[in-house]
Order: C-alpha cells, then structure tokens, then sequence
C-alpha cells in the first residue's frame, strides 16, 4: 500500500468515527462540532481524490456554514439530547 | 452480510474499500433519520447520509493516473498562448461583431484534447453534479432547522416522542381546556369563526 | 418567440417569484396579482408549447438549453427540455392548476399567514417552477434538482402556517430526503453504467449494451422507484402525507393536494417507459409481480383509513393515498388500457382532487373547522360552494359526466383486460368506501341546521349561530369563481375525455405495449 | 422504531453491497462513466467552447448552467423559506424575548474583536479573489458566496447581530439574493432575445465586441456574480434568523 493509499484509508476510518461520534454524543454541542470534523475529512477525502472545487464547497459549507447553523439552533434550543 | 464466499467479502473490502465506506457511512445516516429521537439528531443524520452519496459520486469521478479537473498549462487556452491572446486583444476590443469571425479564426489554434491527453484529467461531471448537491443539502438542512426552531417554540422540546405527546394532549385538549395557555390556538380558530 | 414558449414556462413564474420577493416589504398586496399575471404568462406558453408538440411530426420538441445542440455536440453535454405529449399534458395541468389556486388564494394567504404574503407568493411561484420544469425536462439529473425545488418549497408552504403544521414538515422534510436521496443514488447508478445523464441516452445504451442484466441497473431502479414511491406518498411511505397537507394553510394544500403526488407518479411513467424502457421495467424485474400486490394493499388501507377520520381535510388527505394507490396500479398491472387510465387519471385526479380541497377551503374559512360535525345545512347557506365541491365528490367516486368516471372506467378494462381481478376488486372496493364516505357528507350537508345545536359539545366554530339563520351565505367572488372553474374543468374534461385520450393514446402508441384482447 | 430502522438499514445495505459487486473498478479510466462520449467532450472541448481552463466551472455555469440556475433558486428558496417559517407576526412580534439563563451581559471580548476586525477584510479579499478566479483555479461563484457570506457571519458571531446587521440588514439581504437571480436569469433571457436559446451566452457575441467562445466566458463570470450575491445575502440571512430565533436581533 502506498502512502496516500494509507492516507485514504486513514481517512475513510476516521470518517466512520466521527460519524458515529457526532449521533451517538448526548451533548448536543459537541455532536455539531464533530459534525464539522467529519465534514472536514470528508473534504481533505474529496481533495485527495482530485474534486478540489467540491473539497472547497464542502470546506465552505459542510464544515463551515452548516456547522455555524446547527450551532446556532443548539443554542436557541436546549443543548442536551435524549439519544 | 457480506456472502460466505471469502473471495467477495475481499474484493469488497480491499478492492473497492471506498465503495464500502460509503455504504457504511449511507447506512449510519439512514438509522439515524430512522430511528434517533432527537430532532437535531435526525438531521446530522440526514447531513451524513447526502455526504455517503455524494463521496459516492465523487468516486465515480476518480481515474487513474489523473490530474485535477483543470487544464494543465500546456493544454490551457490562456496557458502558452497568453502571448497570442495579448497581441490580439486590443484588435478584438476595438473589433465589431463582423470582424469577431475573424478573432473566432484565431482561436483556432486551440485544439481539441487528443484521447491521450484526455486521460490525463478526472471526470469533471461527476464534481459539478456535487457541488450542486452539496448546495441543496445546505438549504434542506437550513430549513430543517428553521422548523426545528419553530417546534421548539410551539411545543418547548426537540425530542420527537415528547413533541408527539404535545400534539396528541393539544388535539384532545382544545374543546375542555378554555382557560390553560395550551388552548390558545384553539381559542384563535374560534375567534375567526365568530368573526365569519 | 413561439420557439421559446418552453422557457416561458418557467422564466415566467421565476421572474414573477423574484418580483414577489422584491414587493414583499411595503407593497404587499400587488404580490397576488403578480402571481396571477406571471401564471397566465406561463400558461401561454404552456398552451402555445401544446400546440406546437401535437403539431410537429414526431410529436416532440426538443429545446437544449445553452445552445448545446444535438448536431454539433454529443448528446448529454447540456441540458434537454422535451416536450412530448405526456409532459405537455401534465404540464398544463400542472400550471392550470396553480393558476386556479393563485386566483382562488387572495384572501386566505392574507387572512391565514398575515405579513407573509410576499415569502408566500415567491414560494408559490417557485414551487410551480419546480412542478412545470420536472414534467418537460429530458435530463435525470435536472429532474432532481427540480424535484428538490419543489420539495423545499413545500417545506417553507407548509411549515409557514402553525406550529402544527412545522410538526408535520419535520417528517416531511426527513422521508422527502429519504426519497430525494434514493433517487440521487440511483441517478448515480445509472450514469455510473451509462456515462450520461440525459433520459433518452441512457434509454440508448441500455438498449445497445443490453444492461438489463447488470446487478448495479436492477438497484438503481429499485432505489429510483422506491424514492419516487416515498416521494409520491405510496401507501406504507404516505406517513408525511396526511397531517403535512391537513395542517397547512389552505392555498398551500390547495396547490401541493393535487399537484405533487401526481407530478411523482408523472416521473415514475417517465422513468420507466423513457429512462428504463417498457422492456427493462416490466419484463426484467420483480416489480410488476409484486407492486400490484403492494398496490391492492396501499387502496384498500387508504381507503379504509379515510374511512375512519372525522375531520373533511384529513378524509380528503387519505383519499390523496388511496387514488395514488390506483395510479401506480395502473401503470405496473403493465397493460395498455391500464397506463391510459394511469395517465389520464393524473390528469382527472388532479382536477377533482383541485375542486375538493379549493371547497374544502371554503368550509374551512366560514366554519372555522373542517371537522364534519361543522359541516351540518351548510347547503343552504352555500349552495353554489357545495355544487362545485359535490362535483369533485362524484368525480372522485366515478360518476358519469365527470372525468373520474372516465378515467376509472380505463384503470377497471386495464385490470380487467390484464386478469389482475385483485387490482379490479380493490379499485371497486375503494369506490364502495368514497361513495359512503361522499354521501354521509351529502346527508350532514343538506341536513337543517335546526338539528345540530344539541350535538355540538365540542365548541367548533358556529356554536353561536342562531339557529334560525338560513340566510344566503356565499363565498367571495374570488374563492368561489375558481371553485366552479375547477368544477366545471371536471366536467369538460369528462364530457371531452375522448380528446384527451387520443392524446395520450399517440403518445403511447410507438410502445407496443400488450393491449390483451380486444376491448 | 429501532427495529424498523435495523431492518431498513439491512435491507438497504444489502442491494447497496450486491450492486457494489458489478461496479466498474476503482478508478478505472475505461469505465462507462470516465469513458462516455459526454465526459471526453466535457474534458477535450471546453477549452475549445468556452476557453476556461477550470473544466468543473465551464460545465457548471455553462454547460449545465440550467442546473445551477436552480441550484441557485435553491439556495434563494431555503432564505425565503427559514425567514418566514421563524417570523414572528402580529402579538408575537411585539413581545420582548426573555433572556437565556446563560447569556452573558457584557461587552464583546476585545481580544475577539480585534481579530475580527483584521480578518475580516482578508476574508473577503479571499471571497472576491475565490470568485473572480474561479475561471482558473478552484472556486467560482458558490464558494466565494459562502467565504463572503461567513464574513458577515464572523462579525454577528464577534460582536452581535445588530452590528452585522447595520452592513447588512436582512431584508436588503433577501433583496439582493433576488437581484442574484434576476443577474443569473437575466443574462439567459438576454441570450434568449438575442435570438438564441434560453442560457445560449455565445449570442451575447452578436452585442458585445468578443468572440462566441469570449461571450461564453465573460458571460460565466456574469452569473457567477449573480450566483455570488445570492449566497452571500442568503447565507447571512439564514444565520440572522436561525441565531435571534427569527426575532432579528440580539447576539446568538
């Protein structure tokens, strides 16, 4: 396996991680930012495989914006989830 | 799960690894719009489950050996021909729409891609299709959570069971509960119907 | 310009939305005549767009947008709005339909959603956008960005009434990404195959590299079919449907009732008679030995589920579910007689189902509730109302003169025709079901009010009525003019449901599908 | 629920997993997707069409230009839609909101602010440069429309709405998100009236004094504006209304 294979794999692993991290957290909160990880990875994932304009969209959006929106409402509701 | 055959379960997890993850990660997304109670929840996992289909397009996009969708300099039309382009551009500034067939002539030196070189950049379709999935995946979530915040308000949780439970109180408690805050909606439609 | 009456169709409700918005703040009240106007506009187009499909030779129009023509470049690499006879059809309905309800909405949006008028009517607009374009466009990929369009939309339309209504738009919101996404993934499947995304290119190189073998087509149909069943409110998917639409404000239920489901099961025809082809759709998979099944089941549950609500809109909902279940009957029992009878009750459904709910509203906004303890001598007060609302009513049971008569009578020779007597049975059954549901209606409505004070414990609406007062209570002009239009639609496309016919009859024409013996 | 979810999951998995058997090999350049006639000409031929170099951006706003259109309507509708779901009308409106038990009175923070107030230029520099170069490198219109919009965002986030909302208000936001599509559908309409299809931008050659391939390319850089000043406006909006629940005002 070459390196960026290895890199991929990395990558794809913890994506499955955080995925799993960000719905299974009480902590409404937390579960956003882990959100914003995972969109990261997914977006380093996206510029490996040679998409860069949609690894720039999803660094824009997926990590940025729709993390600041979920952030947002988690502050406007309450922070504590029951799953 | 993955068939007894040992030869299947290796070319799925080692040949087409990527395709798994994205079918691991489709499958957390759909359990949790399913089956989370937590409304917030439900839409990480619906943002999960647009992000397993679009690295899934994404995929489908990878070639090998290819470079980023974007012309290398050699190939560029405003690359080696730059020098071109700067002679010719006051001419084309001045000309008008007739002598435009002529700056059309020159542009000819631009020439179509050989099947060579062609393999030498990924797909392009499958990342424009994306981009504009990824733009629709904002604006369901954005709106998702604006209905959030609207449930919030009404029914002063997030939780879907306990929402359930507002609404069946409510539906019940409209024609004996005059004077409780929780009848005021009912209280509104009557006021109209006076009124008509 | 009649070349371009296809863009008409939607720059026109695109502009007009964008007005709407630009109007929103302080010169809220020419938003409705705005929408009127670009309605019209796009109306125009969509007549003069029919004309010129059953005009032309081949009985299609081809309109690439960006120039990308079909002579100088492969096909696929823009994108292709086609126009035969099917979408045209479907289309037209589509804007006549909103463009009923645009009238027909001046009062209730400001009454119902105060302030709100512009948001409203750019919704409004866009939604008809989105409806219009996913009839006439020729690329999968398009189809969905359109179907998202009008799936948003719908969200903020209905999610704008009460805190209710949100409740019923989460749901909403999470099955229609389910849906959407379904179709995405099979869109993907198919390009992956393929190489192109343009519908009658993908039908090409199925046919040439014979996939119907392939393990990835038969997934991807069945993950387009099932998100276009949940997106059309197929019985075991309808959960969003019902309170989403009974809850919303009324000229939001009034355009999505008769609209969306049937735009769906539009795109379910399109995906497997153009995309898949009649072959790959009903000889290579399960679907036509299971879903008529499916289908008897999703009839009479509907059906009997309608049976059980006390509340008009809710009842009208469920007969939303169950007259989808005969639709997709008709297209899978995979027989001639039975996709005219689907296509054509697209059509007669979405009038009838326009005219019910259009009524519906009415009740809605003099009775203050819609529960049928309210509805009792309302005949007398609005006799003009309750005609156009009963018109729908037999409609949508299959009474002569009007178009449902017509269209069932196609769906019944189909299942009859194909020797599906279950489909025939449920179909029959369900018209058992509306004809009680319909005339218990009836009875309440013609009763005197004289006799409803003592049943009214529960404080809905007219409590306070005297009891004597049977004077002339009609709707505004503006809500009852489209009512009767509509029903009039009902009966002038059952009077004239040969025309009709013949259309789709040429459109299905070239498929060779099986007709069974004669008829 | 649970179990409904389980068996769905598991019923999806598996076709998922039995269609990933007959998929084309990771990669593979000869693959129908990689290979089609579509792709090739998207990828030999768009310098010749258009003279963008960025393929992703040329088949974005021109070849499927329809697409993200709508695409753009998306984003417009998701603005028009959160700011009338959370709107507060008639009692409502009026009544002040009581405060959260954990916000806090005091000023923002200093050190926060100061950072905002040099970044923020940067950021969109960033935002105008990601839009303009978008021809040529990774960006366009979208990207540069979020950094925008996320700049206005920063300063909501350092100080509080309201000072976010002096440099733009929400209502103007709404309206220029509509003057993005009227830039985006305008320039369509142009073509179309100048005797070609809706979206054909190589008719804008026939007004202005470029080539048909020129008029492609200066005209993607048109509707990329217009796609621009719509998410900018829209994405502010959204976060106006989803941090002050739809009140306007206040901090988050």
């Amino acid at each position: 396996m070459s390196g960026l294979e290895l890199f991929n794999v990395f990558i794809l692993v913890f994506l499955v991680v955080a995925a799993v991290i960000a719905l299974r957290v009480k902590d409404l909160l937390i579960a956003s930012v882990v959100f914003g990880i995972y969109s990261f990875l997914m977006c380093l994932l996206w510029a490996e495989m040679g998409a860069v304009d949609v690894a720039f969209t999803e660094a824009a959006v997926g990590a940025g914006v729709s993390a600041v929106f979920l952030i947002a409402t988690v502050f406007n509701v309450k922070r504590d989830s029951s799953d | 799960m993955f068939g007894e055959d040992g030869g299947l379960l290796r070319e799925l997890l080692v040949e087409r690894f990527n395709y798994c993850i994205y079918v691991v990660l489709l499958l957390i997304g759909l359990y949790a719009m399913i089956a989370k109670n937590n409304l917030i929840k439900k839409l990480i996992g619906m943002s999960i489950f647009q992000t397993a289909i679009i690295l899934f397009y994404v995929s489908l996009g990878v070639k090998e050996g290819a470079s980023i969708p974007i012309y290398k300099p050699e190939h560029d039309p405003h690359g080696h021909h730059a020098e071109d382009h700067a002679d010719h551009k006051p001419k084309d500034a001045n000309a008008s729409s007739s002598a435009s067939a002529d700056a059309h002539d020159d542009h000819h030196e631009v020439q179509a891609l050989t099947d060579e070189q062609t393999r030498q950049y990924a797909n392009p379709l499958p990342h424009v299709l994306m981009l504009t999935a990824i733009v629709v995946g904002v604006a369901t979530l954005g709106v998702a959570l604006a209905v959030v915040q609207r449930i919030y308000r009404a029914y002063g949780t997030i939780e879907e069971d306990e929402v359930m439970k507002a609404i069946m109180e409510e539906s019940q408690g409209i024609p004996s509960t005059k004077g409780s805050p929780k009848s005021k909606k009912g209280a509104s439609k009557k006021r109209k119907a006076k009124k008509a | 310009m009649s070349e371009n009456s296809i863009a008409l169709i939607f720059a026109c409700p695109l502009f007009g939305a964008v007005l709407c918005t630009f109007l929103g703040g302080a010169k809220r009240a020419l938003c409705h005549p705005v929408a009127v106007v670009s309605l019209g506009g796009a109306l125009w187009g969509g007549i003069e767009t029919l004309r010129r499909v059953v005009a032309s030779e081949s009985h299609e129009i081809s309109y690439l947008l960006g120039g990308w023509t079909l002579d100088s470049y492969p096909r696929g690499v823009g994108i292709e709005f086609r126009a035969d006879l099917l979408g045209t059809l479907i289309m037209l309905v589509v804007i006549g339909v909103a463009f009923l309800v645009a009238l027909y909405s001046k009062l209730t949006v400001s009454e119902e959603t105060p302030e709100k008028e512009g948001p409203f009517y750019t919704l409004f607009l866009l939604q008809v956008t989105g409806l219009a374009g996913i009839c006439l466009t020729g690329d999968a990929f398009n189809l969905y960005v359109l179907i998202e369009v009008a799936a948003l939309t719908g969200y903020g339309l209905i999610a704008m009434g009460s805190a209710r209504a949100a409740a019923a738009t989460f749901n909403y919101v999470i099955l229609g990404t389910i849906g959407a996404s379904f179709y995405l993934l099979g869109v993907g499947y198919l390009y992956m195959k393929t190489g192109t995304l343009n519908m009658v290119g993908i039908q090409e190189v199925i046919v040439q590299q014979d996939l119907a073998d392939s393990a990835t087509m038969q997934v991807a149909f069945v993950f387009i079919g099932l998100g276009i069943l949940i997106k059309m409110a197929f019985f075991p998917f309808h959960a969003w449907l019902p309170n989403a639409y009974s809850h919303a404000p009324t000229s939001t239920s009034c355009l999505l009732a008769p609209l969306v489901t049937k735009v769906m099961i539009y795109v379910m025809i399109r995906m497997t008679l153009t995309v898949f082809g009649v072959d790959f759709s009903f000889e290579e998979t399960l679907w036509t030995k299971l879903l008529p099944w499916l289908v008897v089941v999703a009839i009479v549950c509907a059906a009997t589920m309608a049976l059980a609500q006390r509340d008009l809109k809710k009842m009208l909902t469920y007969l939303i579910v169950a007259e989808v279940g005969y639709m997709v009957g008709g297209v899978w029992i995979y027989n001639y007689y039975g996709l005219v009878g689907s296509i054509f009750h697209v059509i007669s459904d979405a009038c009838m189902t326009l005219c019910l709910f259009l009524g519906a509203g009415i009740i809605l906004r003099k009775v203050g509730t819609s529960h049928f303890d309210g509805l009792k001598g309302l005949f007398r007060r609005m006799p003009l109302t309750m005609t156009g609302f009963f018109v729908g009513g037999f409609s949508i049971i299959g009474l002569p003169p009007t178009c449902g008569f017509f269209s069932k009578w196609y769906l019944i020779t189909g299942g009859m025709l194909a020797e599906r007597w279950e489909y025939v049975v449920a179909l029959l059954f369900s018209t058992m079901v509306m004809v009680v549901l319909f005339f218990r209606l009836i009875e309440r409505i013609h009763l005197a009010v004289k006799e409803s004070g003592e049943e009214f414990g529960h404080g809905h609406g007219d409590l306070d009525l005297p009891e004597n007062e049977t004077r002339f209570d009609e709707a505004p002009l503006s809500m009852l003019i489209p009512l009767l239009l509509s029903a009039a639609v009902v009966l002038l496309i059952g009077i004239y449901n040969q025309d009709v016919v013949n259309l789709v009859e040429s459109f299905l024409e070239p498929l060779n599908l099986p007709k069974g013996t004669d008829r | 629920m649970r179990k409904l979810a389980v068996a769905v999951v598991v019923l999806t998995g598996g076709l998922l997993l039995y269609a990933a058997t007959d998929f084309a090999a990771w990669g593979d350049p000869e693959s129908p997707a990689s290979d089609s006639d579509v792709s090739k000409h998207f990828i030999a031929e768009t310098g010749v069409d258009t003279e963008v170099p960025n393929m992703v951006t040329a088949v974005l706003a021109d070849y499927r230009g329809f697409d993200t259109m709508f695409e753009t309507v998306v984003i417009f509708i998701a603005g028009i839609a959160i700011l009338a779901i959370l709107k507060l009308t008639g009692k409502d409106a009026t009544k002040t909101p009581g405060k959260r038990k954990d916000e806090v009175d005091d000023a923002p923070d200093l050190i926060v602010t100061h950072t905002v107030r040099l970044l923020v230029p940067i950021i969109q520099l960033f935002a105008f440069y990601v839009l303009a170069h978008g021809h040529v490198s990774p960006g366009g219109g979208f990207q540069g429309g979020v950094i925008m919009g996320a700049s206005f965002i920063l300063v909501a986030l350092a100080w509080d709405l309201p000072r976010a909302m002096d440099r733009l208000s929400v209502d103007r936001a709404i309206l220029l998100a509509g003057v993005g599509i009227l830039i985006y559908a305008g320039i369509g309409l142009l073509a179309m009236f100048l005797g070609g299809e809706f979206l054909d931008y190589a008719e804008l050659s026939t007004i202005f004094p470029v080539s048909r391939e020129m008029a492609r390319y200066h005209a993607m850089l048109g509707v990329e504006i217009g796609v621009a000043f719509t998410v900018t406006t829209v994405m502010f909006a959204i976060y106006a209304s989803l941090s002050s629940k739809g009140r306007l005002e206040g901090g988050l």
